[in-house]
């Protein structure tokens, strides 16, 4: 079994088709799989559901697919960075179901763990729990949401192996690791290709049996969306927060 | 005479104990991290998946893998851990953080808190808000007392009931504006108690400019 | 005439193909991995949180760190990895395990299994029978065809239906024995087949011993 | 905030009363955190509800608290390796709730993850799921399982820094991870207690937000519970296999 293809395209062989759902990993452009989201590009399929925390931004990362207007539909937390979405989206030509981003990611983990369905207090008595059933455990109120299975998932990493064990790197790895376990097909793309023994099996985060086919990426520069400093000397200096 | 940015952000540092693991929001909450006292140990949790953020990078030491929840570049700490989003939100969700602090659009006097959409304008979605007030121990708002209208006049934040959808339902603890600090009594029958002013500020000003009931016991 | 334990094995090992990720039970379908052809790659799944499982380890070179789920002494792979029980079990209740290979007490001509509990004996418990064959795509029982019991008569042991309490219900998709072969239609209605029969072993024979009905299809 | 404790009995000071809740990380002998087993041991309290995947052998492990009869039910998948235990369990001095392997793994995993309940095709239509709730999703039947939270989880670490990041080697990780999630306090025994920024931050398995205290456990020899080896010159040599 050779899980090694060649590239992005090659990889993707035989995977795709209209109307199909694929999961992307990342979080903003961080751990983004960018050269097989261009694959996908270039290869024309349409009408996709995208689940992926964020739509990229203009012309980076899914940006590229709404672009081309291949997304039907999309599922994600958060998609504030996109000038072509807005339009899209405001113009009503794209969908959008935004999950509360814990729920997103736990819906992903229900789907590749073989669970159709959990319980979380996020988003009880708001606009995201309607339609939803919702149940009492101990006196509190709890909304049922359910597993997610792609039939495609992409993601990025930092190492794997032939055999397809991924390591991430620092906040890229976010979403990545979920999705892989997600999907009737996972394709990694890896900043870095090596022979099996080469990980230490204490720390690999995905293991291979997830990992349909593997492909190298060259090291490019990465893209940074925030890019926020201190000058050396500042005493004092605010680690950023968020909530997207 | 009010509080500033910074003061509220200073005000709501006091909320900070040793030990504790926050989650900080965007704008005034990112703030607080400058406050913490000298000697206390407390994690900043990134909700994208890191425990022990540190601060900014120097110019020319961004590293694109290393993020926050805000998208800004940052910097990891000796006691910096990373995971999946899953298990970020299985920490935020199974009340593992002590403390979350975050900005708001509107709070009602019952602890209902809205802060991810206005109806009409571009939605660009929850993010983890939902998941950080529904699961984090203790929620901290930090917001301006009224809002600004384009026609100059002034609307009330501090409701009877929130009029924008709702991010969570009996979410919020404290809130700390440039008038004063309030607390909520989310899960009993207490409702809103206003515990301190700004300086210079009067409980007559504050009166005028809140919606919502509230008890005053201030300490 | 009938086939060995090792026969059976070597008859299971006929369920692999290259690429698969595998779960074997203790006793028989421990056998199998003896009988993975040359150049086919297998790899062992180990519920207790290992891929990648290696032989028996050397004398003296025994890991107490790294045990099997029979609580054995074994080795790693290059391909190896370790993980937590909730991540294995994930791996084998989201259906990503190819094949289980496990042993019985009784089989349905439904599917149905039992093999974790006898009334009135000690329970020891299920362990993670329960959720290997809820989970992976085929399941196949290796078993004796029939129980021998104390006083020296036999009992069937495929059946109409289990009278042991079940482990999963429409699960099982083959059973090899000591006489031959079945498959099970377990989602569908096309009920048990006979497939297979073991060397020197009749039909007349297999019909005196199998309870449960069958269709016979000898390839 | 101190994390860092002398030994076994005073990281437990203050945190033991009769009746309590206490998840025991390990599989078989694998993994276990004896020393702190032995301090709860030591300490004599009893009427304990115990979550453990096994309940040890006689005087090793759990077994040590069945010897002293401390423990009033144990939820477990596996106890076969116990005469004591059976004793206890045939005389009706013991109560045992069984849990299929992956349940419990992952009922104690939406403890600690918030999830009051989630849904499971194991054990469907079998004594396990009597009693419970049960539902239908895309044709397929499920059993709804809670999620499982104690007072106390002691789980055994290879490597441990003084903020309570763990790491744990090879297959002694198991239960160890979900358990420290999901108990009001965790303590946990490490072999190697080492500083800050020793432990590779992408490589920790457990965030140091989980542990409350940890202590230093000498080097002893760990307990084998099945010895299986080959022969040099050994060509074949089956991997074992096993559900328990």
């Amino acid at each position: 079994m050779k899980k090694v293809y060649p590239d992005p395209k090659a990889s993707l062989e035989g995977l795709l088709r209209d109307g199909m759902t694929i999961m992307a990993g990342g979080f903003g452009l961080c751990g983004i799989p960018d050269e097989l989201i261009a694959a996908i590009q270039a290869s024309g399929v349409k009408d996709l559901t995208v689940v992926s925390n964020n739509a990229g931004i203009d012309g980076v990362g899914l940006g590229k697919l709404l672009e081309t207007r291949q997304v039907k539909k999309m599922i994600s937390s958060y998609v504030g960075e996109n000038k072509e979405f807005a339009r899209q989206f405001l113009g009503g030509e794209l969908e959008i179901e935004f999950n509360p981003q814990g729920t997103l990611a736990e819906r992903i983990r229900a789907g590749g763990a073989g669970i159709p369905a959990f319980y979380t207090k996020t988003g009880y008595g708001t606009q995201v729990a309607e339609g939803k059933e919702t149940k009492e455990f101990d006196g509190h109120h709890y909304v049922m949401e359910r597993g997610l299975f792609a039939d495609l998932a992409i993601v990025h990493a930092w190492k794997g192996d032939t055999e397809g064990n991924l390591v991430y790197r620092k906040t890229a790895r976010n979403f990545n690791p979920m999705m892989a376990t997600a999907a009737a097909v996972t394709v990694a793309q890896v900043e870095q290709l090596v022979q099996p023994g080469e990980l230490d099996a204490d720390h690999i985060h995905t293991p291979g049996i997830f990992i349909k086919r593997i492909i190298h990426v060259p090291v490019r520069e990465k893209r940074i969306e925030q890019r926020t400093v201190r000058k050396r000397g500042d005493a004092a200096a605010a680690a950023g927060g968020g909530t997207h | 005479m009010a509080w500033t940015r910074e003061q509220m952000a200073e005000r709501a540092a006091k909320e900070l104990k040793d030990g504790f693991y926050v989650n900080l929001g965007i704008g005034i909450p990112t703030l607080v991290s400058n406050y913490i006292p000298d000697g206390m140990t407390v994690q900043l949790q990134s909700e994208n998946g890191m425990l022990g953020m540190g601060p900014f990078p120097y110019e020319g030491e961004e590293d694109p893998d290393l993020i926050n929840a805000g998208k800004q570049t940052i910097t990891a700490l000796p006691t910096t851990s990373y995971f999946t989003s899953a298990d970020s939100f299985g920490m935020i969700r199974g009340g593992h953080i002590n403390l979350s602090i975050l900005g708001a659009m509107q709070v009602a006097e019952n602890g209902d808190l809205a802060n991810w959409m206005i109806p009409g304008k571009m939605v660009k979605g929850m993010g983890g808000a939902m998941d950080l007030v529904a699961g984090v121990k203790k929620v901290v708002v930090v917001m301006e007392h009224v809002a600004k209208n384009k026609d100059g006049s002034e609307s009330a934040k501090l409701l009877k009931s929130c009029d924008l959808p709702l991010t969570g339902t009996r979410v919020v603890d404290m809130v700390i504006t440039d008038l004063g600090v309030f607390t909520i009594d989310k899960e009993g029958t207490g409702g809103m108690t206003l515990v301190e002013l700004a300086d210079g500020v009067t409980e007559d000003e504050i009166k005028g400019k809140t919606e919502g009931a509230y008890t005053v016991a201030l300490r």
